[in-house]
């Protein structure tokens, strides 16, 4: 039963996928005014060679803190699960 | 001057105060547990007061807008671009103000709770790192208005719930419940971020009020609605999708349970602003409304249904979480059904869909405060289970008042504030559909019987042997509950007021997708 | 586990250039490829270089966990406090204050093609070098969380 | 050309289900992390192909003389989502190691000691 339930997503998943090969074409985006105001001002407005940079540091750099914040997340979780318990330290009976 | 500052900046500050104290928390956690334990509160305390002061500004003056790194807060749309939004910017209307107070009392109450509870364990500085990085997340999700900055917060407070759920690594099933729940989570996350990816494919924009204005409702954007719907959907532990849920709450530190149901409702948030702001009456309301409401009342009976039988005490609020979250999905969605009509809308659309929100907030409320209390007893007499517990009223009575307070709340009996909110979305979904709401009241009064079996084997009953010197919980415990009792009793009282000042500007936004697009885009 | 002596000899060599390597990656990442993470990520990788060479015991007294986790922490907290800067200027949070300036950082770019000039880039070349310490910092602390969390008699 | 607009595409979208199928079927966790890496493989590529524009070069001014430039926003995007992706595979093999420091096993039937 659940084999055919875990079937019946897969399908449904691929043929709502299959959607965007079907719309979108590679190599020539539908719509791209954001990005090229990137390419046109973001070399002149942070002085950066880089656009990518400057949209990453600059444009979307909060979004920057964020990745910065999720792998302090994932380190300080790591270091979480691998501390050392102290003498005794019991959470549950059950 | 520094207070203009604080005012043009607090939607920044009210992301920024947590995360500079989550950063600092290891440092600080090396000097004593002491200072770590009054630098949280403060943190929590300078977010809390921000999140009430962006509050008001949104309350009074309208929708706030906030541009990262442009020359001008509300300088969103540069003049040579064309009128798009380049940048990543906040909007931050009633919704999200009404998310943020939710966030901003809830985390309050839970770090004054958690300073008593915990201190006998290890790790405690990631612990409160990790803890202030979920407020953090749950503020950035609310308040951004910007799909990837939206991802990107859902990431945070993901993997810093993940982290928290497996606090208790000596026991396996922690664990366990920790990777269902992370692995479940991250293809959530994953999955919204094809959406995403779509909507950058189709538009060349990632600001939602930008999105929402160009949306053409093609086959595209019919996939990205039914990934969104799905992935936000599991997040906020709607029933097909909800077997992480129970796990995820039992396994939990009580205090980070409680959290997770604030999380989940941000989630429950990202669905709401998705439906009604990004697509709005694009999409054909009724059919969406329908499938919001189906998850709604599948919701609201599995999980009263499964709630009951349980035996651990964790385990059972769970389920009642789920079947609450029904509730909420009903009422806004009832509000959805309706969206293209404005008669039936201004008839009960509005009135179901405060409904919904205004139980939003109550549930943080009333069911944080249950899951505290079930934290406290667990740390007085160290087990979850139902069948070994009674007689505890005679030793923990403001523990057991508060307890009452909370089943009374969300098995919707007056004067508490579940009450209130039930009974509107009773009375408005009646009008839309007599059945949905019987289903609803029945769910309520099975709610309630399950809790007066609760009641009754962890309080009544003579004292047990072995409890008979079990003590009160600790005094910061009680303080913690009881701000969030006071709120669910004030909220009972004053239903009125509540709904007039909070609830009902938080619907108007929701519903008034041209006020969002133009807030962002300077009525473009 | 112990490597070779060939290993641990090249390892040693090796690990000085991969450090520079990083460090120019970090540095010249409003200029070419690269930036804060990818030259972070190939620090670290240099740090694991080490530690698959030697053995992990003789390691552990030369990499101190605790050294970078306050590496991380401080690399987050100079890159969010050259944010906020910008408040206390009136600016809203994330203003690159110091582009196009005339001090540190602060040349202006022309549109167009140019050779660049490290010189530039206001805020951005600090917010690399600061997710640079964080990365670095970051991914060894995770390195060596899992490294300590295996039974040694395992190994 | 049809076809090259819709070969990356499919390419996407083939190695999306392969990573959920591995997800969904396989029963040891180390399998299942490694579907979700490979889920998360298929949307950065995703994103990224999302910005290319045939003939188009990186967006990097240099001495060379200017060109068409690809879009510069998904690979911000990308290089976010690999970041994410890091954190999340550290912390998804670290709750491997804690499992199988438990249970001896990371047999996803054999460890499941939580009630269904």
């Amino acid at each position: 039963m659940r084999r055919y339930i875990v079937a019946a997503i897969f399908v449904i998943l691929a043929a709502s996928l299959l959607s965007i090969p079907i719309s979108f074409s590679f190599g020539s985006p539908i719509a791209t005014d954001m990005d090229d105001y990137f390419i046109e001002y973001g070399q002149v407005q942070t002085a950066a060679n880089n656009i990518v940079t400057s949209v990453v540091f600059d444009y979307r750099g909060f979004d920057t803190l964020g990745e910065s914040v999720v792998l302090f997340c994932g380190v300080v979780g790591v270091g979480l699960l691998f501390r050392r318990l102290m003498e005794g330290e019991e959470y549950e009976d059950e | 001057m520094i207070t203009d500052a604080i005012i043009a900046n607090s939607p920044a500050l009210l992301v920024m105060i947590p995360l500079i104290a989550a950063f600092a928390c290891p440092f600080i956690g090396r000097i004593s547990p002491a200072v770590r334990n009054i630098w949280v509160v403060g943190a929590m305390v300078l977010t809390a007061a921000m999140a009430l002061l962006l509050a008001g500004e949104v309350f009074s003056s309208g929708t706030v807008v906030y541009t990262f790194g442009a020359s001008a807060p509300g300088m969103s749309v540069p003049p040579d671009s064309g009128g798009i939004p380049v940048r990543i910017v906040f909007t931050v209307d009633a919704m999200s103000a009404l998310m943020q107070i939710i966030g901003a009392i809830t985390g309050l109450s839970i770090v004054l709770y958690s300073i008593a509870g915990d201190r006998r364990h290890t790790g405690l500085e990631s612990y409160y790192t990790l803890y202030l990085l979920m407020i953090a997340g749950v503020m950035g999700m609310v308040s951004t208005g910007d799909l990837f900055n939206f991802f990107v917060f859902l990431e945070i407070l993901s993997i810093s719930s993940a982290g928290l759920i497996a606090y208790r690594i000596d026991r396996g099933v922690a664990v366990e419940a920790a990777v269902k729940y992370f692995v479940l989570s991250t293809i959530g996350a994953m999955v919204i971020l094809v959406a995403i990816g779509i909507f950058y494919g189709e538009y060349d924009a990632l600001n939602i009020a930008v999105i929402a204005s160009r949306m053409q409702f093609t086959l595209l954007d019919q996939v990205a609605l039914v990934l969104m719907i799905a992935a936000l959907g599991m997040k906020c532990g709607a029933v097909p999708m909800h077997f992480w849920t129970p796990d995820a709450y039992s396994m939990a530190p009580s205090s980070i349970t409680a959290m997770l149901v604030v999380a989940s409702q941000a989630s429950l948030y990202g669905l709401f602003r998705v439906v009604f702001t990004l697509y709005n009456v694009t999409l054909n309301a009724a059919t969406v409304g329908w499938i919001i409401i189906v998850l709604g009342v599948l919701s609201m009976v599995v999980g009263v249904t499964m709630a009951i039988p349980q035996k651990d005490v964790k385990r059972l609020m769970a389920y009642h979480a789920i079947s609450q979250t029904g509730y909420m999905l009903l009422g806004v969605g009832v509000g959805l059904a309706v969206l293209g009509n404005q008669s039936l809308l201004d008839a009960f659309g509005y009135v179901a869909m405060e409904g919904g929100i205004f139980h939003i907030i109550n549930h943080a409320m009333y069911k944080g405060l249950l899951f505290l209390t079930a934290g406290a007893i667990f740390y007085r007499i160290g087990t979850r289970n139902l069948n070994r517990m009674g007689g505890l009223g005679h030793n923990m009575k403001y523990t057991m008042v508060f307890f009452v307070i909370g089943a009374l709340a969300i098995a919707g009996i007056p004067p508490f504030n579940g009450f209130a909110s039930k009974l509107m979305i009773y009375e408005s979904v009646f009008m839309f559909n007599p059945i949905l709401s019987i289903i609803a009241m029945v769910v309520s009064i099975l709610t309630l019987a399950s809790f007066v079996k609760v009641f009754h084997s962890i309080f009544m009953g003579p004292r047990l042997p072995e409890y008979a010197d079990v003590k009160e919980a600790p005094a910061p415990m009680l303080i913690g509950m009881g701000i969030l009792a006071a709120v669910v009793v004030l909220f009972g009282l004053f239903p009125g007021v509540v709904v007039d000042h909070l609830i009902e500007p938080a619907a108007q936004a929701l519903v008034n997708q041209g006020a969002y697009i133009s807030a962002v885009m300077g009525g473009a | 586990m112990k490597m070779s002596k060939i290993v641990r000899t090249g390892a040693n060599i090796l690990y000085p250039l991969v450090l520079i390597f990083g460090l120019y990656i970090v540095l010249h990442g409003h200029l070419t490829p690269g930036g804060g993470f990818q030259g972070g990520a190939v620090i670290a990788t240099g740090v694991v270089l080490v530690i698959v060479a030697n053995s992990y015991e003789a390691v552990t007294g030369m990499l101190q966990k605790v050294v970078f986790k306050a590496q991380e922490s401080i690399g987050l907290l100079l890159f969010i406090g050259v944010a906020a800067i910008a408040i206390t200027l009136g600016l809203p949070f994330f203003y690159n204050f110091l582009a196009n300036s005339g001090s540190i950082f602060g040349l202006s770019v022309p549109f167009g093609p140019n050779h660049g000039d490290l010189n530039t880039a206001g805020l951005i070349p600090i917010m690399n070098i600061a997710v640079g310490i964080e990365v670095w910092g970051g991914l060894t602390v995770i390195i060596l969380s899992m490294l300590s969390g295996l039974d040694r008699k395992e190994a | 050309m049809l076809v090259f607009g819709t070969i990356p595409y499919l390419v996407i979208v083939a190695l999306a289900v392969i990573g959920l199928a591995t997800v969904a079927l396989k029963r040891n966790l180390i399998k299942i992390f490694l579907g979700i890496t490979i889920f998360e493989s298929a949307i950065n590529l995703f994103l990224v192909s999302l910005g290319y524009r045939d003939g188009a070069v990186a967006p990097i001014f240099t001495d060379a003389p200017s060109t068409e430039m690809v879009m510069a926003t998904p690979q911000a995007l990308t290089l976010t989502s690999i970041v994410i992706g890091v954190a999340t595979t550290a912390l998804l093999l670290s709750f491997a190691v804690l499992i199988w420091k438990h249970y001896g096993t990371v047999d996803t039937d054999k460890i499941r000691r939580l009630k269904e």
